[in-house]
């Protein structure tokens, strides 16, 4: 592996990010399943470095899994965007930031279609103010919320209370990243470090002492595939695709996997489970998983953030391990306590797979 | 053991690091050019069995190097040797040779 | 120039998907749906550059056109900067609107999906809630999430969520006035009328299989039969 | 007998750019047609692509003697080598040359033999050039042949290697829609080549179409296949990855059989293209020459014009005006001579 290669590639990608004054838009599956990734994300870019990102209740899911499951036309989709849009110009912003990757692909292949396709755009318009009166700007810039935390890469590290280095040996964590495919698959100048080697992530994770791993099935995706999953009939095709990624990565023994799609953290962390349940076999050492984190999980972890107000608990997989290595301190009893500390049941725990 | 209800699907992608080769080489020895096929597909468009058998002469060797034996095996006793393939080759390949050779490759490993 | 060839070519992800396609096999190569699936990318968007439409109505009504995941891996390679994906989301609306999606089981699939996706859009303004997602239907989200599911308020709480609240927030309630903006775009886009039609078709359907909507919902959703993973293979 | 030299009166100075092997045929040609040739060359030396080649199809001929045999042919003319034109311009029938240097050349007619330059691999980014230790170009394999050294080969045993046909060529994305032509021969040369050094190798072919156009190519083609036994595979590569023990790992669908393949390789050969030489560009601009939406310069016309610019006075030979093999470029240069000599004697 030659690096000066990659950074070569990365300088013809470099994408302007402004740090400030973000409308900011939620997602679907994270707010679901990684709720404590949101907040940590508004925690560090509003509180710990004080800017301006915007919230207004009344944004929605921007359709984008209903588009790729086929069961919305386009022009729902793209009018459903519009009036995300339309709340944007109304609270007086110019940039929008997106939490989910699938979102911030259907924003930005709603823009280039409507640079190539002018009249669908006017359509959309006419179809937002026959069915909202509203009218909306179109953002002067559109990131993904990992683009944000990329750029602040360099000031988390500064506040830095623990690396991602192995407190026992010294040596720096390997990392696996693993990038959202809509991120810039479709439209590589759009996502930081392009297509074929995005450093929005790889850049986090060396930024806090990591080691960055490329292994060979790091560009395939994990399989999510909408339809594809959200069909049980259909799983097949989206556990044998992580399958495929977690054969590949083994040989490198990856102490942790960093994603900022927010489907990919699920499938990485929930089909460890599956394979370890139907093949027996586990990608960790001893019996544990692989650690699949968000990039805001990473960085609360690095900030000092308690492992459990980031909610790793509701990772499958066990992230004590990892813990352990970078010295992060946390309290075995407070992990699956409900709010304000009361006692509710422990979940229970799966044959295979090693959990705490 | 928990039913989930879906499982692990094989891979189609044929993995040439790990294919068996021996037959394809056999074939070699006694049929050298094996080796000249441009895929042109002439000896499938005049097959007579063809449409019936799914025999391919193109396919056969295809698969061979790929390693895909059962395939082989299978196209194999489509063919009714009657050497049309032969006359149109534009390589000059002996296919009804080739496909003689072969069967006694398979007689003698006894595949199945 | 075919009739079915005319309608896809009006739709903007065709004008964008299929330029012209030189067969290299790019897009296959790395697809994950071709991996694991009977599924060849390339075959599809050469059936649909050929403009037959016969063969193009085939392709509609076929198991194929739905193994994609629109993961849009396959746009990144292209060197003709075709995008194979979008060429499947053409079909795939086509085949909706025709109503030739019933005609395969995998194409039936698009019932229970816009049954769950679409109700929980007007119902929650997000198209994932864990208000509507059923453990029995997802074990594979493991013993960890069944436990947050049976402790939403609680562990939603813990992690700072507005479950349900009002105002901003994660999972917060989306406010009525925002839902029902969200169904006059459906109405206005055609997004009601893609639904209602959904729906007529696949009530059909379920005449047609000897089933209630129900049991028709139950079976397109879980029932996978041989065949459409790679199990068979040439070998 | 003897030629007899044709006698010195000057009947015009042509100043040819770029001493490749057009240049230098051309060069060769008007000299014999008595005309004060001035030879200008960007790089230190003459030669071009050609003298950083080991062997030329189809013949497997070694490069130094055909370059000392057109080197011996323009003895008479100035050979400017490491000159840039700073500026050119009509100067009354004929053209005004300034170089970097300062020096002044005027003359009535300009050549442009400018050839053309490999496409960057790098830019195929899906293919790891730069990144994955052992990927390498055409050049660069060609360099490995002529001189032994290379850290990717040298000291290796290669058991596996692949050649990637169409690297920047026939590819909309790379911005360079053209077949390079040269490539699917040189892939199949330097197949044979390679497993000649390596008799135990397997090799493997990736191409999208197999274009042998030319003489004897054919014949090389079977003799890789049936002699060499290198594998073909129809199908474009569509990804490039690194292994643990430093092998790559090619993607590819194999379009015959609809199937996906892949396969571990001890180092992968890129086929770059041939893209138009940057910095023609200026000097077009200069002279009012037409640009092609390929890049390269566009003749008057295809078929009884390909060495007029359409400019009175300028010319082309060779791969100015678009990929082209070595005899065919040489046959250009030739032609290009008679054509300024026609347009100097006015006829």
């Amino acid at each position: 592996m030659i690096y000066q290669g990659k950074q070569k590639i990365w300088s013809d990608y470099q994408k302007e990010i402004p740090a400030d004054h973000w409308f900011y838009v939620r997602s679907c599956i994270r707010q679901s399943f990684f709720p404590g990734s949101e907040r940590q994300f508004l925690a560090i870019s509003r509180d710990l470095l004080g800017h301006d990102i915007y919230e207004t209740a009344h944004h929605t899911t921007c359709g984008g899994i209903a588009y790729h499951s086929d069961v919305i036309p386009q022009e729902t989709a793209m009018t459903i965007v519009a009036r995300q849009f339309a709340l944007m110009t109304e609270a007086g912003y110019r940039n929008l930031v997106a939490s989910c990757i699938t979102s911030f692909g259907n924003y930005t292949e709603t823009l280039e279609t409507w640079r190539e396709f002018p009249e669908l755009e006017a359509r959309v318009r006419e179809h937002l103010w026959k069915a909202c009166r509203r009218e909306f700007e179109k953002p002067e810039y559109v990131a993904h919320a990992s683009d944000l935390i990329y750029k602040y890469r360099g000031e988390i590290a500064a506040r830095a209370k623990f690396r991602l280095v192995d407190k026992a040996t010294g040596e720096p964590l390997r990392v696996v990243e693993h990038i959202g495919c809509h991120y810039s698959k479709m439209f590589p100048h759009k996502g930081v470090g392009g297509a074929e080697y995005p450093c929005v992530l790889s850049g986090m994770a060396e930024a806090w002492g990591g080691q960055v791993i490329d292994y060979p099935e790091r560009r395939h995706c994990c399989g999510f595939g909408f339809r594809q999953y959200l069909v049980k009939a259909n799983r097949g095709y989206s556990l044998s695709n992580t399958h495929k990624k977690f054969e590949s990565m083994e040989p490198f023994h990856p102490d942790l996997i960093i994603t900022n799609c927010p489907g990919c953290p699920y499938f990485l962390d929930r089909w460890q489970y599956v394979i370890s349940e139907q093949t027996g076999k586990t990608y960790g050492r001893n019996g544990y998983g692989i650690p699949v984190l968000t990039y805001e999980e990473l960085a609360g972890l690095v900030l000092g953030v308690d492992p459990w107000d980031l909610g790793l608990q509701i990772h499958q997989v066990a992230v004590e391990p990892l813990l352990d290595k970078m010295g992060v301190p946390y309290d075995p009893a407070r992990k699956y306590l409900g709010l304000n500390e009361k006692e509710i049941m422990r979940p229970g725990l799966p044959s295979v797979l090693r959990c705490c | 053991m928990i039913d989930f209800g879906f499982n692990l699907a094989p891979s189609s992608a044929v993995n040439l690091d790990e294919i068996d080769l021996s037959r394809y080489r056999a074939l070699l020895r006694m049929e050298p050019d094996a080796r000249i096929c441009m895929g042109c597909g002439s000896c499938t468009a005049t097959c007579t069995a063809g449409p019936f058998s799914g025999m391919s002469v193109r396919k056969v060797l295809l698969a061979l190097e790929r390693g895909q034996h059962v395939e082989v095996n299978r196209m194999l006793e489509g063919c009714m040797l009657c050497g049309k393939c032969m006359m149109v080759c534009p390589r000059g390949i002996n296919t009804r040779h080739l496909i003689l050779s072969l069967c006694r490759i398979k007689q003698e490993e006894n595949y199945d | 120039m075919g009739k079915l060839f005319d309608e896809l070519a009006r739709d903007p992800r065709l004008k964008e998907g299929l330029k012209t396609c030189i067969n290299c096999g790019t897009c296959t190569a790395i697809c994950p749906a071709a991996e694991f699936y009977r599924y060849d990318p390339r075959r599809i968007v050469d059936t649909v550059q050929r403009q037959d439409d016969a063969e193009i109505e085939a392709l509609l009504k076929s198991e194929t056109i739905w193994y994609c995941g629109e993961c849009m891996s396959c746009m990144t390679r292209c060197p003709r900067k075709n995008g194979a994906g979008l060429v499947i989301m053409a079909l795939r609306h086509l085949s909706i609107r025709l109503g030739y999606f019933t005609a395969s089981e995998k194409g039936r699939q698009v019932w229970p999906l816009s049954k769950a996706i679409n109700g929980n859009i007007l119902g929650y303004g997000y198209c994932v809630h864990p208000a509507t997602f059923a453990f029995r239907d997802h074990p594979e989200s493991g013993p960890v999430f069944e436990w947050v599911l049976d402790h939403k308020e609680e562990v939603y709480g813990r992690l700072g969520a507005n479950y349900q609240g009002e105002g901003p927030g994660i999972l917060r309630r989306i406010p009525q006035e925002d839902l029902d903006e969200l169904k006059a775009i459906y109405d206005e886009t055609g997004g009601t009328e893609r639904m209602e039609l959904v729906e007529r078709y696949s009530r059909a359907k379920a005449e047609e299989m000897g089933m209630s909507l129900e049991e028709y919902t139950e079976y397109t959703f879980n029932h996978c039969s041989p065949g459409h993973f790679n199990h068979d293979l040439p070998r | 007998m003897a030629r007899k030299k044709a006698s010195k009166k000057t009947e015009g100075r042509v100043v040819v750019i770029g001493a490749g092997v057009a240049g230098l045929t051309a060069a060769r040609e008007l000299l014999a047609l008595g005309y004060e040739v001035v030879l200008l060359e960007q790089a230190d030396r003459p030669g071009g692509h050609v003298a950083q080649w080991y062997k030329l199809f189809p013949d497997m001929s070694p490069t130094a003697p055909i370059l000392e045999d057109l080197l011996s042919g323009v003895r008479e003319a100035k050979l400017l080598c490491g000159v840039e034109i700073a500026s050119i311009g009509r100067l009354g029938d004929g053209f005004n040359l300034i170089l970097t240097s300062g020096t002044a050349i005027s003359c009535s007619a300009v050549l442009v033999a400018t050839g053309f330059r490999l496409f960057e691999a790098r830019r195929k980014e899906e293919y790891g050039y730069g990144v994955y230790d052992q990927v390498m170009t055409n050049q660069d394999l060609e360099r490995w042949f002529a001189t032994g050294q290379d850290p990717r080969i040298t000291g290796r045993d290669i058991r596996r290697a692949g050649f990637v046909h169409c690297v920047g060529s026939r590819d909309e994305k790379a911005g360079n829609t053209q077949c390079s032509k040269v490539c699917c021969i040189t892939a199949i040369k330097q197949a044979i080549e390679l497993k000649e050094r390596f008799p135990q190798a397997e090799i493997w072919c990736f191409y999208m179409d197999l274009r042998l156009f030319g003489k004897k190519y054919e014949d090389f083609y079977i003799h890789a296949q049936r002699d060499c036994g290198i594998h073909f595979i129809r199908g474009r590569v569509s990804e490039v990855s690194e292994a643990i023990d430093g092998r790559v790992i090619v993607k590819a669908e194999d379009t015959l059989s609809g199937r996906p393949v892949k396969v571990s390789l001890d180092m992968l050969v890129l086929m770059s293209g041939m893209v138009c030489n940057p910095g023609i560009h200026a000097l077009a601009g200069s002279l009012s020459l037409s640009v092609d939406a390929d890049g390269f310069l566009r003749s008057r016309d295809n078929i009884l014009h390909l060495n007029d610019s359409g400019q009175p006075g300028v010319f082309y030979a060779g791969a100015v005006t678009g990929p082209k093999t070595v005899p065919e470029t040489l046959a250009e240069a030739r032609s290009a001579a008679l054509a300024i000599h026609r347009y100097l004697r006015g006829l």
